[in-house]
């Protein structure tokens, strides 16, 4: 592992990006998990302080309710990344397991699960999502994940496959068979280390893909929303007309940026392990 | 000068010559300054460039670098709405409301405030005669006028329009009906039962929109009006034995096939006609057949209508529209007042009422004390300030309902005397007293929030529909205070088809919604909307949770909701009864707080002065018409004299 | 008791309308026996090895464990049987997980099979790691493949073999991929485990040099496309080989003496490098003896008595033949230095 | 060739199988059935008979409500291939796959002129980091261009309504055409659309076309390190032959794979983009139908987006073989393992498998 994040730490020095992707993540990791602790809202909310813009209170100004729009970044954290991360790690898990099952055991499992995985993959993802999230209509963030992760996992799925199949003949897992080990030993202990750094990219990118759909699904408004979410904000920003004045612009841009900001440092974190992973890319 | 109301006079004539000396004025006025506007395109494109996100400086440039140098033609009106699935008749659910009153004209306009008073329309006159102790009679008689397909108008269109109108049920004139008879190709007369006032149906006859007898006759059997007739006769004495009677089924059925039907093309009777239509734009040009055609000026109108408000905010700020009719935002009312080519009216359309709902039959909030005390919590004035916001423009503006009940304070006031209203609940607000009554309710504020008398934690789910920008805020804003009041508080926002659905199906807390529209002459029908369209639909509906039988003080044990249609319908305006059940409906909503009125808020029109100009002074009447499309007011100003390219 | 009985299996690849890869082939182990496993590369040894590891399963024939037919195990006998035969890579670069630290490598299965409990698996672990010759360090068991040597790899290999305390071991071309100096070093070791745990070794080799090494007291089993053609105790076969194959093998080891080369250089090159006969003697191809009878006939294995059994028709004449040569100046020798590699021979020479 | 073109021709089929049988799951099996919600209404409107109530569900939902589940789901599925996908509930008595095809051509026309665009775009920058990789201007492209590929497409489609369409009207504020002109193949018309289609694609291309430079650019930079390419310099031909016939050629492959196989998940993207310039494509109508609670229109839309991307599949994996050379003979085991080698590429995904 040290080894892991030593070159890690070599790869972010070179891309000034990657490094400056991470920083931002573990940022926003952190107002995830302590935001509720520093920030608050306004109990009582005042039209009086509506749309101020920037100041050293309201470093992003204040939306309709005078809210300090900062105060609402900080506390959407949390649902998007919960929501987000949620969504990819039930993808890559999803993905990981049917890709090194039906690789390593192939036959008829696998020829029937990849038949299965070939429609989901087909399946264009976000309409099967926004048809599944206004039928079900929840805001529970499991939920949303299950929904978001319907068909993501099937892209993985393959490509974990076809990885597994070709380690499925190589001598240290027949040493595996020798041994006797059963399947989900084989499974977790020896083809799950040689896939991890695939599935430690796709599943950056698959945070990325999930936050896009579940913002999209608030700002449509196609899932119920409950609390304060960046989606949300954007929603009623919007609604409210923010965009179109200089003073109430902030409350709307504020968490398009904070999307944005995000959604990029993901990409450009995926950039770095990419490069720990694949030496070809090293040497360039 | 156009005088409205002095119909007659302004149009006898042709274009009055004050308009031609105006429209050659601005002509000059646009040329002279056109090297000018060039100049400040090129300034404002370089300041746009660099600063393109000042939102407020960049509308009043780019305003300037868009001005029209030439005569306009065209009107746009812009909307929300939709356009993907339209139909070209009236009675379908998909009609294309914009060409109501633009290629489609009802009889006539009714004048605000006075119920038989009207702005003739495809009817030439409306005359009252015969006592109400015998039955009125009401003759409508009819302009010389053209179809679109080159066929006159005739009472038979009139007629099939309004028996398919008895067919659907939309027109409440049926009930208080003896009989209609077409003399003549012009004339058409409705025969009231005995006792009924002409006032009350007035309406009913204006807003009706004529049908081609062309193309809708051969939907209507020739026994309709027979069966019509009696079908509403046994409506009369029981609303459920009609739907299930013979007659009423045969009624049903002719309903069913009139709205299904969907012409291939339009044939209409009005100012313009459709020229083209495709899923966000309507282009209508001027219909020479129309028996007024003369009155009006403007070749080209257009619709644009746009998918959601936030798209028509701006178009309309930065003058891409000369009429924008949409619900606002204070915000976006503030920026057009600020922007000096936009005039706010106030649409007569538009008055709503906005509430917060309980769910009756959902603990805690079948405690009326819970309920009281929750009115109590609520800074009305406030949430009003800052949700609705006060506007300078005149006309309009939101305002707190002092004693709150879902009718309008303009009626309140003309229904109930002083010491009626005196004698109301105002709920002022007050946190200590609503303290007060939850604690004596057996509430307990803990530190970790407010707990239930059963021992669960008080928590409360507020659901308005999402995109809707007043409901919107408003819940947020209530959610907020809620939660600073130590009630954990959930803002859940579905869209508006799942919203309505939960609302009619009991399945909520609280929702934060309007509880009327549109109804300025009678308050028993405001009330149907909260007490029978929200309420017990259907045993599987709940809505509110009122009843479905309950007792109410002054009136007896009734079920809520058909007790509240029946009377609407049938209990003439002005008379004692009629006021004493207002002011029992009333007393009994402000004790029993199914809902709270939080305040009040009319729509506004908003209109461009920067290509068509002369608009109808503020306060005009025309504004207060009822009108059966959004766009009437403007059609009626346009035939009055009003609004001329610049 | 005889630990392995390989009894007429046959085996294909793919349709049964091409020659087998195995072609009933018998062949039998004793508890602590070493057999050596010996022809050129394609001759189905590694075949046989898989087969008798489990890997893969015959096509027709059975295998037998301790008696008892390995397909028809119960299940609690097969995860019993499944330990006690253990295979050990050619390629030590690929035979350990490259994601996986060497103590998992070793400790997974120990514990799977309840060798050892969860408190002593470290100790039992660098006991291991000492028992064949690497640091018995803590640090060693968290290393990751890539970090170490290939000898120390294949050290690795074999103590994963014999962790689970196997009866046999395929020992499956265990030195090709070393450097030599540290072949000498990695069988010795595999004796040693031979010696003290009677393990009965199956090693595969194409190098009668490693062979003559390792199998020294056991015995070498010659194999020709599928066919056995020669089976006896290690020195008979190396210095009294019966079968033309077998001397054919034995005379192509270079012979570090350059006089001596070059004065058997023609005798060496005459042979073609010919495929399998489809009929008769296996071998009838590429036989100097051949004659017609070979190539219809296929020649039975022949014992001599001794348990030194070859399948030629002209045993006497390859004996006769080839004892001439100087087949004892030839034969390899580990001891000597002089070895069988055949790169390090040819710059010698 | 023609036993592959059958064979593929029932894998395509067998996927639409299972999504309509998907469609038909959600509908009938999803809280708060909307068949149920429909024939309550329908009731309490009154006026019609059980057997009329259920007559008109029955055509809404092209299936027998009342029938047993595995009959019904026969029915759906026979229905949705014969090309009923019933009525729509928002617009009685119009059938979904009128709606659906009037729909379908915006779509398909804004969504691959925005691929054929971001393509050629993508392409051309991707060959320019490729050749100048170490060249600072070309890093700095790269991280411009991983940026806007990082960008969800609704928000520049937010961003470029507002200043090209509200605030500045350069282009129109929404729909496909203007009602001015008359639909056909007339001058007018076709620029009304273009002009009409300028923002969406440009959301479109915006957000989409960083993906293809960044897979060009691997592609390209793969093929430069390749033997045939060294062999190629080495024998001294030209820079620019090498270039062309050789980095081009070969680094093309692949992304014409990618090309066509992503025309389908643009369908799915079209969601966003149509619903908020108005533009009438296939899926605005899904949204507008999902508001609506019209549920035959919405399973309607879905499936007919499903089949569109199944189409455009199954027309690469058929025309593959006329692209790449090394593919001689189609119907090959070795056609699949090349196309899901490009599918499964273990480089970095450009995407997020929502996207």
């Amino acid at each position: 592992m040290s080894s892991f994040l030593r070159s890690l730490w070599t790869a972010a020095r070179r891309d000034k990006a990657a490094m400056l992707g991470g920083v931002i993540i573990t940022m926003f990791i952190m107002l995830a998990v302590f935001g509720p602790l520093i920030a608050h809202l306004n109990p009582t909310p005042s039209g009086a302080n509506a749309y101020r813009g920037p100041s050293i209170r309201d470093p992003l100004g204040t939306d309709a309710l005078g809210q300090n729009v900062l105060a609402e970044i900080v506390l959407g954290t949390r649902p998007v990344m919960e929501i987000g991360l949620l969504a990819a790690l039930l993808t890559v898990s999803v993905g990981v397991v049917i890709g090194l099952v039906t690789g390593y055991v192939g036959g008829v499992l696998d020829s029937v699960v990849m038949r299965i995985t070939d429609v989901f993959l087909t399946i264009p993802g976000l309409p099967l999502i926004i048809v599944i999230a206004s039928l079900v209509q929840s805001s529970n963030p499991l939920v949303l994940a299950l929904i978001l992760s319907v068909t993501a996992w099937a892209g993985l799925a393959r490509a974990v496959r076809s990885q597994a199949l070709s380690l499925r003949s190589s001598d240290f897992l027949e040493a595996a068979r020798l041994q006797g080990l059963p399947l989900h030993d084989v499974v977790i202990r020896q083809l799950l280390p040689n896939v991890g750094p695939y599935v430690a990219i796709h599943f950056l990118l698959d945070v990325t893909g999930a936050i896009y759909a579940e913002v999209g699904l608030f700002l449509l408004g196609i899932a119920p929303v409950s609390g304060t979410n960046w989606g949300e904000m954007i929603n009623v920003a919007m609604s409210q007309g923010a965009l179109f004045t200089t003073r109430s612009m902030y409350s709307l841009l504020a968490p398009m940026a904070a999307i944005v900001i995000l959604q990029v440092a993901f990409v450009f974190f995926a950039r770095a392990l990419d490069v720990v992973f694949n030496p070809r890319l090293q040497s360039q | 000068m156009p005088r409205p109301g002095l119909w007659t006079s302004i149009r006898s004539g042709t274009t009055p010559p004050r308009l031609a000396a105006a429209t050659s004025h601005v002509r000059t006025r646009n040329t002279l300054r056109l090297g000018r506007r060039h100049a400040v395109a090129v300034v404002a494109a370089i300041l746009l460039a660099g600063g393109a996100l000042t939102g407020t400086s960049a509308y009043a440039a780019s305003r300037r670098s868009h001005g029209h140098a030439a005569h306009a033609t065209t009107f746009t009106f812009g909307r929300q709405g939709s356009l993907l699935t339209r139909s070209f008749n009236p009675y379908n659910p998909n009609w294309v409301n914009f060409l109501s009153n633009t290629a489609m004209m009802q009889l006539a306009f009714q004048r605000p405030f006075d119920l038989l008073g009207y702005y003739p329309e495809l009817a030439s006159s409306i005359t009252i005669s015969g006592s109400m102790a015998t039955g009125r009679h009401i003759t409508v008689t009819l302009q010389r006028d053209q179809w679109t397909n080159g066929k006159p108008l005739t009472s038979a269109d009139v007629f099939d329009s309004f028996l398919i109108e008895g067919a659907g049920g939309g027109n409440t004139i049926w009930i208080d009906l003896k009989n209609v008879t077409t003399p003549n190709a012009h004339e058409i007369v409705f025969t009231l039962l005995p006792g009924i006032l002409a006032d009350q149906v007035m309406p009913s006859i204006d807003t009706i929109i004529p049908v081609p007898a062309s193309q809708y006759a051969h939907l209507l059997p020739a026994s309709l009006k027979a069966e019509l007739l009696a079908d509403y006769r046994i409506y009369r004495k029981s609303p459920t034995n009609a739907s299930s009677s013979t007659v009423g089924k045969a009624v049903a059925a002719v309903d069913k096939a009139v709205v299904a039907f969907s012409p291939a093309r339009l044939i209409s009777d009005g100012p313009y006609e459709l020229h083209a239509i495709n899923t966000s734009e309507i282009l209508m040009s001027k219909w020479r057949g129309f028996w007024d055609a003369s009155a009006f000026t403007i070749p080209t109108l257009k619709f644009t209508v746009l998918g959601s408000n936030n798209a028509v905010y701006p178009a309309m700020l930065s003058g891409a529209f000369d009429e924008t009719l949409v619900g606002m935002p204070k915000l976006i009312v503030g920026q057009a007042e600020h922007t000096p080519h936009l005039t706010l009216f106030k649409n007569g359309d538009g008055t709503t009422v906005k509430g917060l709902f309980f769910n009756l039959r959902q603990y805690p909030f079948n405690m009326r004390g819970v309920r009281q005390a929750i009115a109590e919590l609520i800074n009305r004035q406030a949430l009003v300030n800052d949700v609705w916001g006060q506007f300078r423009s005149g006309a309009g503006g939101a305002q707190v309902i002092k004693y709150p009940s879902p009718i309008s304070p303009t009626i309140q006031a003309a229904y109930l005397t002083s010491t009626q209203v005196d004698r109301l609940n105002p709920y002022n607000y007050d946190p200590t007293a609503a303290r007060k009554t939850l604690e004596g309710l057996g509430f307990k504020d803990s530190s970790g929030g407010w707990v239930m008398p059963n021992g669960k934690p008080f928590d409360v789910t507020i659901m308005a529909p999402s995109g809707w920008s007043g409901p919107d805020l408003a819940s947020t804003y209530l959610g907020t205070l809620f939660n600073g009041i130590g009630i954990h508080a959930q803002v859940v926002e579905p869209q508006y088809e799942q919203f309505y659905s939960d609302l009619t199906g009991g399945n909520f807390d609280m929702i934060y919604f309007w509880t009327s529209c549109c109804e300025i002459t009678n308050p028993l029908s405001e009330l149907t909307l909260p007490l029978s369209d929200y309420n017990y639909s259907s045993p599987s509906e709940p809505g509110l949770g009122i009843g479905p039988v309950t007792t109410i003080p002054g009136i007896g044990r009734v079920n809520v909701s058909n007790a509240i249609t029946r009377e609407a319908a049938a209990v003439p305006i002005a008379t004692k009864r009629f006021d004493k059940l207002v002011y029992d409906w009333v007393r009994w909503f402000n004790s029993a707080l199914p809902v709270y009125d939080i305040g009040f808020q009319t729509a506004f029109s908003v209109y461009d002065t920067s290509r068509f100009t002369d608009w109808p002074p503020k306060g005009s009447p025309i504004f207060e018409t009822q009108t059966q499309g959004s766009q009437g007011q403007e059609i009626l100003a346009m035939q009055e004299g009003y609004i001329h390219a610049r | 008791m005889t630990l392995l009985e390989v009894d007429n299996v046959s085996h294909w690849y793919g349709t049964k309308a091409q020659r087998p890869v195995l072609d009933h082939v018998n062949l039998s182990l004793g508890t602590g026996e070493t057999v050596a496993l010996v022809g050129e590369s394609g001759c189905g040894k590694s075949t046989l090895g898989r087969l008798v590891a489990g890997l893969t399963t015959s096509t027709l024939g059975t295998i037998r464990h301790d008696g008892r037919e390995v397909a028809r195990l119960s299940r609690a006998e097969h995860k019993i049987w499944r330990r006690s035969v253990q295979l050990i890579h050619q390629d030590p670069f690929g035979a350990l997980n490259p994601g996986v630290r060497i103590g998992s490598t070793l400790g997974t299965a120990l514990r799977y099979h309840k060798l050892v409990d969860r408190a002593h698996l470290e100790q039992e672990l660098l006991g291991l790691l000492g028992q064949v010759g690497l640091e018995a360090t803590r640090d060693f068991l968290h290393r990751y493949p890539h970090e170490l040597s290939g000898g120390q790899r294949q050290r690795v290999c074999i103590a994963r073999a014999v962790s689970l305390r196997p009866k046999l071991v395929v020992a499956d071309e265990v030195t090709s991929m070393l450097d030599v100096s540290m072949r000498v070093s990695v069988l010795d070791l595999l004796r040693s485990f031979q010696v003290q745990r009677s393990i009965a070794f199956l090693f595969i080799s194409h190098d009668l040099g490693v062979v003559r090494y390792f199998a020294a007291g056991g015995r070498v089993v010659v194999m020709f496309y599928g066919v056995i053609v020669e089976e006896g105790p290690t020195e008979e076969v190396i210095f009294h080989p019966r079968h033309p194959y077998t001397a054919l093998l034995l005379e192509s080891i270079p012979i570090p003496d350059p006089t001596l080369a070059r004065r058997e250089h023609g005798s060496v090159d005459t042979v073609p490098d010919a495929g399998p006969s489809p009929q008769g003697c296996v071998f009838s191809n590429r036989c100097r003896f051949a004659v017609d009878r070979c190539r219809t006939t296929t020649p039975k294995l022949e014992d001599d008595g001794h348990g030194h059994r070859a399948a030629c028709f002209f045993i006497e004449r390859v004996v006769r033949e080839t004892t001439t040569s100087a087949v004892t100046d030839r034969a390899p020798d580990l001891d000597s230095g002089a070895t069988c590699d055949p790169s390090t021979a040819g710059t010698q020479a | 060739m023609t036993r592959y073109i059958i064979r593929r021709l029932a894998s395509a089929l067998a996927v639409v199988y299972v999504v309509i049988s998907i469609s038909f799951f959600m509908i009938r099996l999803m809280p708060g059935n909307p068949m149920v919600a429909l024939e309550e209404q329908l009731q309490l409107e009154g006026g019609l008979t059980m057997q009329e109530i259920q007559a008109k569900v029955s055509a809404i939902y092209a299936l027998q409500p009342h029938a047993p589940l595995w009959q019904q789901y026969f029915t759906y599925v026979a229905h949705a291939f014969q090309g009923n996908l019933g009525q729509s509930v928002s617009d009685p008595g119009t059938s979904v796959v009128h709606i659906i095809a009037g729909a379908l051509p915006w779509t398909i026309f804004a969504v691959s002129l925005s691929l054929l665009l971001s393509f050629a775009l993508g392409v051309g920058i991707g060959s320019f980091m490729a050749a100048f990789q170490e060249h600072r201007s070309a890093k700095i492209v790269t991280l411009i261009v991983s940026f806007l590929g990082a960008v969800p497409n609704y928000l520049v489609a937010i961003l470029l309504l507002y200043f090209l369409a509200d605030l500045h009207h350069v282009f129109p504020l929404g729909g496909a055409y203007s009602a001015s002109t008359t639909p056909g193949l007339n001058l007018p018309f076709l620029s009304s659309a273009c002009v009409h289609a300028a923002l969406p694609v440009a959301a479109y291309v915006i957000t989409s076309f960083g993906g293809w430079a960044l897979t060009m650019k691997g592609s390209a930079t793969s093929v430069l390190g390749a033997e045939y390419v060294r062999a190629a310099q080495a024998w001294g031909l030209g820079r620019r032959r090498v270039t062309q016939s050789y980095v081009g050629r070969n680094a093309m492959l692949p992304m014409v794979t990618s090309l066509a196989l992503s025309l389908g998940f643009m369908f799915g993207g079209s969601v966003f983009i149509e619903t908020y310039f108005t533009y009438p494509g296939i899926g605005y109508y899904l949204i507008q139908s999902v508001t609506n609670r019209d549920y035959s229109l919405m399973m309607g839309c879905f499936l007919l987006i499903t089949v569109a991307v199944v189409v455009s599949n199954m027309l690469v994996d058929l025309l593959y073989p006329l692209i790449d050379p090394r593919i001689q003979g189609p119907g090959k085991v070795q056609r699949v393992k090349v196309q899901s080698a490009a599918k499964d590429s273990g480089t970095l995904p450009q995407s997020g498998g929502l996207s």
